[in-house]
């Protein structure tokens, strides 16, 4: 009676907190990100099973690729200090690990005694998506229903880049070496490859996953490949475009949305007649600054001048 | 009915060639040679997945997009084989300076 | 049993994995691992709460916040790994 | 007139500041200047809020018009316009600060042109979390409140201010991830995440999860005992300007979130309300002691916001479970004269700080130099902050005493009374090196130091100091829209 497919989901969720475990438990630095991505890419994939594959996109392209990009450069950078620089005594491991059992165990009771069967919001979007104009319902809550939230949620990038920017200064670093040139030939192969794929995810947001932020992903790995390949250098001169870049998708966002409240409206309420058009332009701007944002969080620091009177020292 | 079992066959021959090729990597003494394990056996068992799964698919749009997927897979692993055996070669050259 | 029970046990214990390395682990990065593996943990648990057993369709709301959660954590993610990055040139620059 | 659009004064609130922000990035050599007039216009978008919500009571706008379950709302009751109007009195005399603090002699063109930016958004995230109803909403905005919390931390770049700045991070994210395991439970058993929803709700085990993660991240983020552990560090590293942000709104954040969950979600039981109330006592205790051992005054001042932060939870707990419906009003009172008073005091020892050259407690009164305006304002704010009428401070620990008194919970006053003499103990280390004028004296001696720059902090402690004279308009004005869900 046991269906194949709870088999798989219980191996599934096995091996998920196995890895979860090797990630904090293995020695190496490298191994423990590696470990990390595959942990990511198996997470991608248990969402799948539950039905959710615009989040599994998501997770896989930012939450996966590009977090462990960055945490693989950041390991280049701080290699040379300890791996582990004072080890914790037994004592205060043991309590922990007591303490979160106990946290696991409450919550685990917490969750057991719940159905899965909330009524949620399900009906009501399915209600209202069709004055959303769009028909793919996860981009009609991210766009329409909860479109603050999503602003917000730019925003955040816009801070983490400002942020960024600001931690790391200081002059640049003697640029690393590129990866070749049979990688150079593959980037230039697979650029135009990867734009089409970013639009296509743009586009079919409207109806099927995909949407704003997986597009982004895959646009802003355009700009993870430009970077390595030593294709694109970043310039202080350029700091004005990328800056625009950043808040653009917040800026024509924002402005629409306070715009539309100008005739009698409600702040986001979008004329029906013009929600699908407003909503693409809103998506494709969002999708520019997130591409534009999430390749200048991997490069990190912002592209500065050599100060002079640090040049003459 | 016989085409569900040869997609079924082409897939299952697929995953076992994932699992040699991961064996290798798990058992293989240095990079190269876990390499050479991981991209061939890999490689085939991509391509064997990828034929089961296009037996299986509606239409021509899905073929066609599983072939792309196929074909971006095989290229992407060959360029990551190509960076990791470059990186080993360097470090190794280091080492014996 | 469903695929929304034992994922959502799964994601508890990714949960409660990630809080356990965010409290002991002393490494600058694996305590960004440990916070990434807490997310993912979140993420579970809201994607479980959208889920209903097929062939019902999910709920697409939380499947909205979860996306929104993980650009809210990358974008996390980045400042820290940036503060981590300050750091070491700090700290490397004044040993020698 | 009539026929005129309705100005959306919520929305603008919160619109306005990331305007600004985005403006002052993009055109960073004038950044000061739109800055300055973002927040300018952000307190006139709020003085215009709260006249709306005293003509007419809370102001509710639905974004979007979907209405609360499937969309957001925003929701300007009482308690969120002060607190709004709080954000915005500190935030302009703050941004003054900033002038003089970041002026081109004292600090370079970065921290000048990162400031503003990360100001201005750290603004939008406290106006956004004041007058958000929707806890994953909340969420979203605790993320910018701390991204730019942390940004404005390590503005100056030192080793210390990184090292804390990243401490600071982790229990931030740490913090906020809890938060989000409780939305998560909150989803999974309503299958909704709007206040309305959450007061609707019957008990269950599932919310009693929630409520116990949210307000498990909602303590870190706040920095109760024991979970204060990172925040002296942040905050005594951190710019002047940035501390008093920091220590006068971030903060006040997750306090005001706390205030409102238990408005809503009503604490499982009475030993829950005692073990806040007891953690708060522990702060009073242990952040005192930490304070008289400090050796710098900003750090002291840092540890003074953990006694505070312990206080506000004592007057949570003043009254146990049965007491809550008033007790919010006395942690809410003590929220606004710690935010106004620590501002003022932490721009204080900033002015101390660049007269003197440095801020070791112990060499303090052997300077040439005394800056006797900002030592002035020290004083004033310390007064508030000790609790002496007619300050703010003393009207909220008035209003502490008075229930717990009610309620016969005597323990609660002692706390506060010894919590009063630690703290009139730790103020005076300081202000005795301020009176003491013999030890070395110059002919220019006293009058050094005055500036312009004492202006913002002084007029910001004297604020404190008078608006106890108002706190009963004040307690009235936080009721308005109380409970919710009752005025339109």
């Amino acid at each position: 009676m046991a269906d194949p497919l709870l088999i798989f989901d219980a191996l599934l969720g096995v091996a998920l907190i196995a890895l979860a475990i090797a990630v904090l438990v293995v020695r190496d630095r490298f191994a423990m990100i590696v470990l990390f991505i595959i942990f990511g890419l198996m997470t991608a994939l248990a969402w799948v099973r539950l039905s959710a594959p615009d989040v599994a996109l998501a997770e896989a392209a930012i939450g996966t690729g590009l977090a462990g990009a960055l945490m693989l450069k950041t390991l280049h950078h701080i290699r040379a200090a300890p791996a582990a620089p004072v080890p914790v005594s037994v004592g205060v491991v043991f309590a922990n690990m007591g303490f979160c059992a106990m946290v696991f165990v409450g919550l685990a009771i917490a969750f057991m005694a719940t159905s899965l069967e909330a009524p949620g919001l399900a009906p009501q979007v399915a209600q209202n998506i069709d004055a959303s104009g769009v028909a793919h319902p996860v981009t009609a809550v991210l766009l329409n229903f909860r479109a603050y939230d999503t602003l917000m949620e730019v925003v955040v990038l816009l801070a983490a880049i400002i942020a960024v920017w600001m931690i790391e200064r200081g002059i640049e670093q003697a640029p690393a070496r590129h990866l070749g040139e049979i990688y150079r030939g593959f980037a230039r192969l697979a650029l135009p490859a990867i734009v089409v794929i970013g639009t296509y995810l743009l586009w079919v947001g409207a109806y099927a996953p995909g949407g704003a932020f997986q597009g982004g992903a895959a646009l802003a790995a355009v700009g993870l490949l430009l970077l390595l390949s030593g294709l694109y250098r970043p310039q202080p001169a350029h700091r004005p475009i990328a800056r625009l870049g950043f808040v653009l998708g917040i800026a024509v966002f924002a402005s629409v949305a306070l715009l539309v409240a100008s005739g009698g409206r409600l702040p986001f309420e979008y004329p029906p007649a013009h929600a699908k058009t407003l909503i693409l332009l809103i998506e494709g701007v969002v999708t520019i600054s997130i591409a534009v944002t999430l390749a200048a969080l991997f490069h990190g620091r912002e592209p500065e001048a050599i100060p002079v009177s640090e040049t003459r020292a | 009915m016989i085409l569900d079992i040869l997609a079924l066959t082409l897939i299952a021959l697929g995953a076992a060639f994932f699992v040699a090729g991961t064996i290798g990597l798990l058992r293989f003494p240095d990079t190269l040679c876990r390499l050479h394990a991981l991209t061939k056996a890999d490689g085939l068992g991509m391509g064997l997945t990828c034929l089961g799964v296009t037996l299986l698919a509606g239409s021509a749009g899905e073929i066609a997009r599983i072939l792309l997927i196929w074909f971006f897979v095989a290229a992407s692993s060959a360029i990551c084989g190509h960076l990791i055996a470059r990186h080993v070669r360097r470090a190794t050259d280091t080492e014996e300076r | 049993m469903s695929s929304g029970m034992i994922f959502g046990l799964t994601g508890l214990a990714i949960f409660t994995i990630g809080l356990f390395g965010a409290l002991v682990m002393v490494e600058p990065l694996r305590r960004v691992l440990a916070l990434k593996l807490c997310s993912v943990g979140g993420g579970f648990m809201l994607v479980v709460a959208a889920w209903r057993a097929p062939p019902e369709v999910a709920d697409p709301v939380p499947h909205a916040l979860v996306i929104t959660g993980i650009v809210v954590m990358i974008s996390a993610t980045a400042v820290a790994l940036a503060l981590i990055r300050r750091l070491h040139t700090l700290e490397h620059d004044s040993d020698d | 007139m009539t026929d005129l659009p309705r100005i959306d004064w919520p929305t603008l609130v919160v619109f306005m500041p990331l305007m600004g922000a985005m403006l002052a990035f993009v055109c960073p050599r004038q950044a000061a200047g739109l800055g300055l007039v973002a927040v300018l216009s952000t307190a006139a978008a709020v003085a215009a809020l709260v006249l709306e919500v005293l003509a007419q009571g809370a102001v509710v706008t639905r974004l979007g018009n979907w209405g609360a379950p499937l969309g957001i709302d925003l929701r300007a009751d009482g308690l969120s316009t002060l607190l709004l109007a709080m954000t915005a009195g500190v935030g302009i005399f703050v941004s003054l600060g900033a002038l003089d603090s970041y002026a081109p002699m004292r600090a370079d063109a970065r921290t000048r042109r990162y400031f503003w930016p990360l100001w201005l958004l750290l603004l939008t995230g406290l106006n956004g979390a004041f007058l958000s109803t929707d806890i994953f909403n909340l969420y979203v905005m605790l993320e910018v409140i701390a991204l730019a919390a942390v940004g404005l931390t390590v503005l100056s770049g030192r080793r210390e201010a990184v090292r804390a700045g990243l401490e600071y991070m982790y229990a931030s994210i740490l913090g906020a991830l809890l938060f989000l395991m409780g939305v998560g439970f909150v989803y999974l058993e309503l299958g909704r995440l709007d206040f309305a929803g959450l007061i609707a709700a019957e008990p269950a085990p599932a919310l009693t999860a929630a409520v116990a993660l949210m307000i498990a991240g909602l303590l870190l983020k706040s920095a109760l005992f024991p979970l204060h552990f990172w925040l002296p560090g942040a905050h005594a590293n951190a710019t002047a300007p940035a501390s008093a942000l920091l220590s006068g709104l971030v903060v006040k954040v997750s306090l005001y979130i706390f205030l409102r969950l238990t408005q809503y979600m009503p604490l499982p039981d009475e030993l829950l309300v005692t073990l806040m109330g007891a953690l708060g006592a522990a702060a009073i205790l242990w952040g005192g002691i930490q304070a008289l051992r400090a050796e710098r005054l900003k750090l002291l001042v840092a540890w003074s916001t953990v006694v505070q932060i312990g206080l506000i939870f004592v007057a949570f707990a003043r009254a146990g479970q049965l007491g809550l419906v008033e007790s919010w009003k006395a942690a809410a009172l003590l929220i606004l004269a710690h935010a106004v008073a620590k501002a003022a005091m932490f721009l204080a020892a900033g002015r101390i700080k660049d007269e003197v050259g440095h801020d070791r407690i112990r060499d303090l009164d052997r300077s040439h130099i005394r800056p006797t305006l900002a030592q002035f304002t020290f004083a004033l704010s310390a007064i508030s902050l000790i609790g002496l009428p007619p300050s703010l401070g003393f009207a909220g620990k008035w209003m502490l005493m008075e229930g717990a008194m009610a309620a016969g919970y005597w323990h609660w006053i002692a706390v506060t009374m010894i919590g009063t003499l630690l703290s009139v103990a730790y103020f005076s280390r300081v202000l005795a090196g301020f009176l003491r004028f013999d030890r070395l004296r110059t002919p220019v001696g006293e009058h050094q130091g005055w500036a312009l720059a004492d202006a913002a902090p002084l007029i910001l402690a004297l604020s404190a100091l008078g608006l106890g004279l108002a706190a009963a308009p004040i307690l009235a004005f936080m009721e308005i829209g109380y409970p919710f869900g009752t005025t339109p």
